[in-house]
């Protein structure tokens, strides 16, 4: 019998690069196939090819062994197919029910009217039938990120989907969540559904997956059955050679507090407490970690210590100095250098070269603008020191932001926060998105920092990351820190279990045990300060 | 479950009470001023009640509605869709300027009324080309459909009528049900120009399209998150095309009603538009992107106006100059105080697939 | 140029019909049209330049230049009606003259200019109109002492230039007098009426400015003159080509009770019209007999404060043409020289009870003879 | 999104064309804009009625107006006709040079709040706000000072006093926009009213000269106006005016480019979360390129009061709408504004010289204005000519740029 999903020898070219390179997959109808690779490794595009989105340059795509000629995702929606990207395709201010039902609204009155009742009817029965978790009335912003993809998954089924592509699906989610969309999986192949998840992550694709299929620099580098491979053969597969991620560092050698964070509680837009209660020191010479699953208020606290967002109770001591309120630029100006986690938002000005983009924090310094006047001859010289300490490529200075890789662009912004030879380095997400490559470079250079007797408070959601790095590490959940531990002495499993919210000596709870957890005891930031305490 | 609506409910509050505070404050004061009014006929505030609760004064804020609502109706649209319609207000005036010739030349008002409408239209296509197409910037499109038109009507005028004003033609009457017309002030409601009718219905069948049907929520999405609705098969170019020609026809009658309610076109200067497009802008943004906001707040403005004018006669001791600014200090204030309003997500970018 | 406006009619009616197909539209040259066939602006001004050479052996008597005031032509008073006195002139002396419209302050002297500097043809006189341009015109008048200006609505101290003002509020109170008897009595004509019971009248006016004020301050004495217990509403709109806000302005007089209402608004003032056709009332026209312009409105218009400036604009290139050009003169033109008079309405004025046409005459007589002394402020 | 990420779009999609690109669009702009005004030349030509004697004849078609002699009278006669002998810098050319010097400042004034990310529709009114204060302040300190002295020390005065008041003026939006988050637009449109409405006010009641009839302040005395220079027989051009034009062009430009300030404003006007990143105050910021594009228009009021009209008047020429356009052809590019406003200026000029020696509407220009940015607002147009291949080249270019998909959202996407 032929295979479910067949694609024949696809290559896609884009101006200047070739994403797909006569990649050949094949999908057996009711298994779960993961497709692994790295960042850039072309594992979206085709993807994007199966879905109609682009036109493969070469090559063929077959379902049921049928040649296929899609034209846009309707096409492939018409065939069967449904994609669950990354980024939800999801309109946030409409519910559930409107979402799941977008461009295929059933009618009533001559097609004059959308039949709600019928749309959330149908709705129900189909979360029914596959055992989904979800509200169809509720405004999709107003729901959790695991149901927002269950929603996702119940549009393309709601299609009449029979092929489900799933890109990253866990990237946003905690490892329970994780496991519960695993479920759903194993449910939806029993009732005969096909999925092909993208993924660059190894445990997963052995876990969940039946057949793998690896994917780098755009060619099929290997396909192989999930029970008869190791995690070893396809990192290298992945990567083609061998990688080390872990880092060994070597035992911290504190020095004084640097920073300190007191019950600091930061609201967001929404007048939400995104951090709610938060106290940790980072002292000189030491990484410290926070750990958690994006979206826990890690990314309001950094604001909060860099001074971009503004404090809502507590306070930030810097160098024994209460910045709590002082302006961004005094705290660049004091010594506080800040790998933003959205680079391309924050951390570059996309359309400057890179001698502006150098610039960027100090233009108001001494060093490069005397009296308000830039020197751009020095700031020049400041960008291709930076370039060629950070081996940035290309190597060439007025280059817009934009035209560089994504790795090639962090390099730039680590070195010129490093360049400002500040006294505590924040680090959030610093190797994001990054090559391999690069990852390494950037890793050696914060403890490079750190041995300096440098403060780096590192923000990370990879786990490998933060537990590989820091000195201690805490774990954040829903905007409080859940514990303090030694990085070293702590499991990735119970670092998940923090992650998802349960706290230490809360006893075996299951998957309903955590959702209890935070109600339960509300007394978190006691919490953190003792673990502080010791570890100091 | 229940955390999550609990969670919509507070975010429904918070995205909505500022308005909420503002709307609720603006009728506790009106409702203070009418009783002060009742109570001391012959002070200022008895002057204002007077003036608030006259029926001429809702039939003349109607009249001055008409084209800014019906503008502002189109606004929505194209916005919703995800495209700023910044060129209402030439929109406009070149439907005010075909709608008044045609009438001239054929001597048939609906006529005209139609073919203002189809010059407006016209317009609001070659816009949605340049700015989907050839994804011209959506904002300095619509000022250059603004200028083109600002040109073109009185140019038109000048070559056909050696004048940038034309002559007067017909007017649309206006058309009375009987009892109704009798209410004591929402009897203005029902004598009024068929324009008026015509905005009524276009404000209903607005909140109908949006809230009711699925080119509505194609609309919605497609101005929200246009890559959700690309993926759910439906094409995001064909509905902002759909939805910014709307805008097209909606501003058309709003500039058809304008001129043929007058009998006619007055190009000096910013035209007899003068701003209404503008206004409109403001007008949808006030009322959220709702076409019944978008009408109240346009009756707002208008009111005002209509107001400003009643003023003037009962000579209240504020110069005249002055009291003619009060509707745009007004918005000012109103827009300072509920301050940033929520554009749709996808407003003013480009979206393009490979298809 | 009623035969003129359906020939034009036709030409559109055919252009729209192709909108404006270029083969097929029925526009354009045509052979057998003479330039000066004594029609509207458009072929008068057309004819000029290209006549005065190929129209060949006498050539136009003189040659004028008029630069209107901003707001153009059409606004079916003012510059209308000094155009008329140009089209007249044309017509009767057989000169030629070409019109400039400036749309902003700082254009009035580079058109004033323009005209004094052309060669091809030299410009005899330069009319400009409105009192906007007697800055500019101070200016231009000195830099060109040779060439002959008359100014219209202000008064410049210089040779070369003939100065022309009238006397609007002596013809507004005329109106005011004649709105105060109607208003106080019951009548009904035409499309309007009064109730007799009305306690105030109605007056609209631009944008704020001594000129306009003049028309107000002689429209109130004449108002009071007529009754003591008649008010006069007064709303300025802030334009005088905004018909919308002329509208709404009238229609608030009109709903707080008065009957009639006077504008001195240009263009605004055709708002004012149809306010009185929807309520039925009566308005007051100025500037030109606007019941004849304005022949749609003709069922509402009692009478016309009408302001000659076609009759300065004629007698200035009158006297240009027989080398009489009165430079350095400044004209009052009052009632007496009919420099302002009150002209009844074209179908209403006729059905006017004699009483009250009488009181007018005697009043304005009253005026000329200095019994009556108008105020130019109110 | 707020209108400042409208404007900032706005920005990027000019910026993202180079600066030779850009020339070469706008210039193909205004060709194209010609060629259509032609077109609409011949058309209303077909529209009206004429002798055969006074009609051109193209294709075999006579047309009562001939576009050759439209635009030759646009262009040169706005220049003064250098082409045909006896030109003179005191003609028409003065004029060109009047409107570009003022057209020069709004121009500036809107393109600085552009690069701010701020669209500053209210030049127009703080222009009316400047011109207003310089004439009463001049007014004021005239009385102290007279003859050559009064002309030295009265310029930079009254230069300052409209700058200070236009910037005042043009704060009010900056910090309803930065402190209350209204849309900047909306608030410089109705304050264009409000200005207006105020002016009237004021000019026809306390202000008001009496010796006029005109809605106007008391006639500055000579001493206290731009000097003639150069250009003796007009009244209303200085070479001065121009001049300081020119400084400010530069004075702009370093400002942007070579000063920290103007890197905070760029950085705020492409990026304000990077610009936030880099210690970017951008309430301040908002505030202060506001008040400082106030400012400039506000020197434009002051010229238009010193050079052209010697008082203060009621009915401003729209010099501040047309800043917009200016600003727009520019790419708010302070050089690029120098070009644009001689453009416009040559526009605004040559549109008398074509009422005077055409019968062709001069609206005709405004629609011209239209065209020009219409056209220039679409690059993608020009691209597509230049290719010859509708169609194919820009899917690609759009992937690759800001198509729907595959664009790196912070490194997680795979392309």
């Amino acid at each position: 019998m032929a295979s479910a999903v067949h694609l024949d020898g696809i290559t896609k070219r884009f101006p200047g690069v070739v994403a797909n390179d006569d990649v050949d997959l094949e999908v057996e109808r009711g298994t779960v196939h993961a497709l692994l690779g790295e960042n850039g490794a072309g594992k979206t595009t085709l993807m994007n090819v199966l879905y109609g989105l682009y036109e493969p340059t070469s090559g063929e795509v077959r379902l049921d062994g049928e040649p296929q000629a899609f034209r846009s995702p309707r096409d492939a929606i018409d065939a069967g197919i449904g994609m669950i990207h990354q980024h939800f395709m999801l309109v946030d201010p409409m519910t559930v029910t409107e979402n799941i039902t977008l461009g295929n609204e059933p009618r009533k009155w001559g097609g004059l009217a959308v039949d709600r009742a019928g749309a959330r009817e149908a709705v129900v029965e189909l979360a029914d039938r596959y055992g989904f978790d979800v509200d169809p009335d509720a405004r999709i912003e107003d729901v959790s990120v695991g149901e927002q993809q269950r929603v996702e998954i119940l549009k393309a089924l709601y299609r009449g989907a029979d092929v489900l592509i799933l890109d990253e699906p866990t990237a946003v989610l905690t490892p329970q969540e994780v496991d519960e969309l695993f479920d759903v999986l194993d449910e939806l192949t029993a009732q005969g559904k096909t999925i092909i998840f993208i993924t660059h992550k190894l445990g997963e694709a052995m876990r969940a997956a039946d057949d793998i299929t690896v994917l780098r620099d755009g060619e099929k580098v290997g396909a192989v059955d999930a029970n008869a491979t190791s995690q070893e053969e396809l990192a290298e597969l992945m990567v083609g050679r061998e990688v080390l991620l872990d880092v060994d560092h070597g035992a911290a050698d504190a020095g004084d507090v640097v920073a300190a964070v007191s019950d600091v509680v930061v609201e967001d837009d929404r007048d939400v407490r995104a951090v709610d209660g938060v106290s940790f020191e980072v002292r000189a010479g030491e990484v410290f970690g926070i750990a958690g699953v994006d979206g826990n208020g890690q990314s309001e606290l950094v604001e909060a210590v860099t001074g971009l967002q503004e404090v809502d109770a507590g306070e930030i001591r810097f160098r024994g100095e209460d910045v709590t309120s002082t302006s961004r630029r005094e705290r660049i100006d004091s010594g506080m250098a800040y790998i933003p986690e959205d680079r391309q938002e924050r951390g570059l000005v996309m359309e400057f070269d890179l001698v502006e983009n150098g610039l960027l924090g100090s233009q108001h310094g001494r060093e490069f603008a005397p009296n308000g006047r830039i020197d751009w001859g020095d700031t020049r010289a400041h960008a291709d020191a930076i370039i060629d300490e950070y081996d940035v490529r290309p190597p060439n200075a007025d280059a817009e932001a934009h035209s560089l890789s994504g790795g090639n662009q962090q390099k730039f912004i680590v070195g010129r926060e490093f360049e400002r030879d500040p006294e505590l380095v924040v680090a959030s997400h610093p190797t994001r998105g990054v090559d391999v490559g690069s990852i390494e470079f950037i890793h050696e250079r914060l403890l490079e920092l750190r041995q300096q007797g440098v403060a780096i408070l590192l923000v990370s959601s990879k786990l490998e990351e933060v537990q590989g790095l820091s000195d201690r590490l805490a774990v954040v959940y829903e905007g409080e820190f859940i514990d303090v531990v030694d990085p070293d002495e702590t499991t990735e499993e119970e670092l998940g279990l923090l992650m998802a919210g349960e706290r230490p000596g809360d006893g075996d709870g299951g998957g309903g045990g955590f959702e209890t957890a935070s109600e339960a005891e509300p007394a978190p930031s006691t919490n953190a300060d003792a673990a502080d305490g010791e570890e100091a | 479950m229940s955390d999550a609506a609990g969670d919509g409910e507070g975010g429904f509050v918070e995205r909505y009470s500022t308005r909420a505070l503002f709307a609720g404050t603006t009728v506790a004061a009106v409702v203070a001023l009418l009783v002060a009014g009742l109570l001391f006929p012959d002070s200022l505030a008895g002057t204002l009640a007077a003036v608030l609760t006259s029926e001429n004064t809702l039939a003349a804020a109607l009249r001055l509605s008409v084209p800014i609502a019906f503008a502002a109706l189109g606004g929505i649209f194209a916005e919703k869709s995800g495209v700023i319609n910044i060129g209402l207000e030439g929109l406009l005036i070149i439907s005010a300027f075909g709608a008044v010739y045609v009438t001239e030349v054929t001597g048939g008002v609906w006529v005209g009324f139609v073919a203002g409408v189809v010059a407006s239209t016209l317009l609001a296509a070659l816009f949605a080309v340049v700015t989907i197409k050839f994804r011209a910037d959506q904002i300095i499109a619509g000022l250059a459909v603004w200028l083109i038109a600002l040109g073109l009507a009185p140019f038109a005028s000048q070559v056909i009528y050696n004048s940038p004003n034309t002559p007067t033609v017909q007017t649309m009457g206006s058309i009375a049900v009987p009892v109704l017309e009798d209410l004591p002030f929402f009897g203005a409601l029902f004598s009024a120009s068929p324009t008026v009718y015509l905005l009524f219905l276009a404000v209903f069948c607005s909140w109908y399209v949006f809230e009711r049907t699925a080119f509505g929520r194609w609309i919605r999405a497609s101005g929200e998150n246009p890559k959700a609705l690309d993926t759910a098969g439906v094409s995001v170019t064909h509905v902002r095309y759909a939805a910014v020609i709307i805008s097209g026809v909606l501003a058309g009658m709003g500039g058809a009603a304008l001129s043929l309610d007058l009998g006619q076109f007055t190009g000096n200067g910013p035209t007899m538009v003068n701003g209404k497009g503008f206004i409109a802008i403001v007008a949808y943004l006030f009322g959220n992107y709702n076409p019944v906001g978008a009408f109240l707040s346009t009756m707002l403005f208008a009111g005002l106006d209509a107001v400003q004018t009643v003023l003037q006669l009962q000579g209240i001791g504020v110069p005249r100059q002055l009291i003619r600014i009060t509707p745009f200090v007004v918005v000012i204030i109103v827009l300072a105080l509920v301050g940033r309003t929520q554009l749709p997500e996808a407003a003013g970018d480009h979206y393009e697939t490979e298809e | 140029m009623a035969s003129d406006f359906d020939r034009r009619r036709f030409i559109k009616a055919a252009s729209a019909a192709g909108l404006v197909g270029l083969a097929g539209c029925s526009g354009g040259p045509s052979d057998g049209e003479n330039s000066s066939d004594g029609s509207d602006g458009s072929d008068g001004s057309d004819g000029s330049d290209g006549s005065d050479g190929s129209d060949g052996e006498s050539g136009p008597a003189a040659n004028i230049g008029m630069v209107y005031a901003t707001g153009g032509l059409g606004d079916g008073s003012f510059n209308d009606q000094a155009q008329q006195g140009a089209l007249q002139a044309e017509e009767e002396l057989g000169i030629s003259f070409r019109e400039s419209q400036p749309d902003e302050v700082s254009q009035f002297s580079t058109f004033q200019q323009q005209f004094a500097e052309s060669s091809d043809p030299n410009y005899d006189l330069v009319c400009c109109i409105g009192f906007l341009q007697a800055d500019s015109l101070t200016d231009t008048a000195s830099s060109y002492p040779d060439q002959d200006f008359m100014i219209v609505d202000s008064a410049v101290d210089a040779d070369n230039v003939a100065s022309y003002v009238f006397q609007e509020h002596e013809g507004s109170y005329l109106a005011g007098l004649m709105a105060s008897l109607l208003t106080t009595r019951s009548f009904s004509v035409g499309a309007g009426s009064t109730t007799g019971d009305s306690t105030n009248v109605g007056f609209v006016g631009g944008v704020e400015s001594d000129l306009i004020q003049k028309f107000q301050a002689g429209f109130e004495s004449g108002v009071s003159a007529g009754s003591d217990d008649i008010d006069v509403s007064v709303n300025y709109t802030g334009s005088f080509n905004d018909p919308a806000a002329g509208r709404e302005a009238a229609n608030a007089m009109y709903n707080s009770g008065a009957d009639i209402v006077y504008h001195a608004a240009g263009n605004t003032g055709t708002g004012v019209f149809q306010a009185a056709q929807e309520q039925g009332r009566f308005a007051i026209g100025v500037d030109r007999d606007q019941s004849v312009t304005r022949p749609d409105y003709a069922d509402v218009i009692l009478a016309s404060m009408v302001k000659r400036v076609d009759t300065a604009v004629y007698n200035a290139i009158d006297a240009t043409v027989d080398d009489e050009f009165p430079g350095g003169s400044n004209v009052a033109l009052g009632l007496d020289s009919d420099g302002v008079e009150l002209v009844f309405g074209d179908q209403l004025g006729s059905e006017i009870p004699q009483e009250i046409l009488d009181e007018v005459a005697t009043a304005r007589e009253d005026i000329i003879a200095g019994d009556t002394d108008v105020p130019s402020e109110p | 999104m707020s209108p400042a990420d409208r404007a900032r779009k706005a920005l990027s999609r000019l910026v993202e064309a180079s600066a030779t690109e850009r020339i070469l669009i706008s210039s193909a702009a205004l060709v194209l804009s010609v060629l259509i005004g032609a077109v609409l030349v011949l058309v209303a030509g077909r529209m009206t009625s004429c002798t055969a004697g006074e009609a051109v004849y193209y294709f075999g078609t006579g047309f009562c107006y001939d576009p050759v002699v439209v635009f030759d009278r646009l262009f040169l006669g706005a220049l003064g006709d250098p082409l045909s002998g006896g030109w003179s810098p005191n003609g028409q050319f003065a004029i060109t040079l009047r409107e570009t010097t003022l057209l020069l400042f709004t121009g500036l004034s809107v393109a600085l709040a552009f690069r701010a990310g701020i669209f500053n529709i209210g030049t127009q009114g703080q222009m009316v706000v400047g011109a207003l204060a310089t004439a009463l302040g001049v007014l004021w300190a005239s009385a102290f000072v007279s003859g050559l002295v009064g002309t030295v020390v009265l310029i930079p005065f009254g230069l300052l006093v409209g700058s200070v008041f236009g910037g005042l003026y043009g704060a009010i939006p900056g910090v309803l926009k930065a402190y209350a988050d209204a849309n900047e637009v909306i608030t410089t449109i109705m304050l264009n009213f409000v200005a207006t409405g105020v002016a009237l006010y004021l000019v026809s009641g306390v202000f008001k000269d009496p010796n006029s009839a005109a809605n106007q302040t008391v006639p500055l005395p000579e001493f206290a106006q731009f000097p003639s220079l150069f250009f003796g027989a007009r009244q209303d051009f200085s070479i001065v005016a121009l001049g300081f034009g020119l400084v400010a062009i530069a004075a702009l430009y370093y400002v942007l480019e070579h000063t920290a300030f103007g890197y905070d404003v760029r950085t705020s006007g492409v990026q304000p979360e990077a610009a936030e990143y880099g210690g970017v105050d951008s309430k301040r910021t908002i505030v202060a390129s506001l008040a400082l594009s106030g400012a400039l228009a506000g020197i434009a009021g002051a010229m238009y009061v010193m050079m052209i009209l010697g008082t203060f008047q009621t009915g401003i020429p729209d010099y501040g709408f047309d800043g917009i356009t200016v600003s727009i052809l520019a790419g708010n590019n302070p050089l690029g504004v120098g070009v644009a406003a001689l453009l416009f200026g040559v526009l605004k000029s040559g549109t008398t010289v074509v009422q005077f020696a055409t019968d062709v509407p001069p609206q005709l220009v405004g629609v011209l204005r239209g065209l020009i940015i219409l056209f220039v607002a679409m690059p993608e147009f020009f691209r597509l000519l230049a290719k010859g291949l509708p169609g194919q080249w820009s899917e690609s270019e759009a992937v690759a740029t800001d198509g729907g998909v595959a664009v790196d959202q912070g490194g997680e996407t795979d392309e």
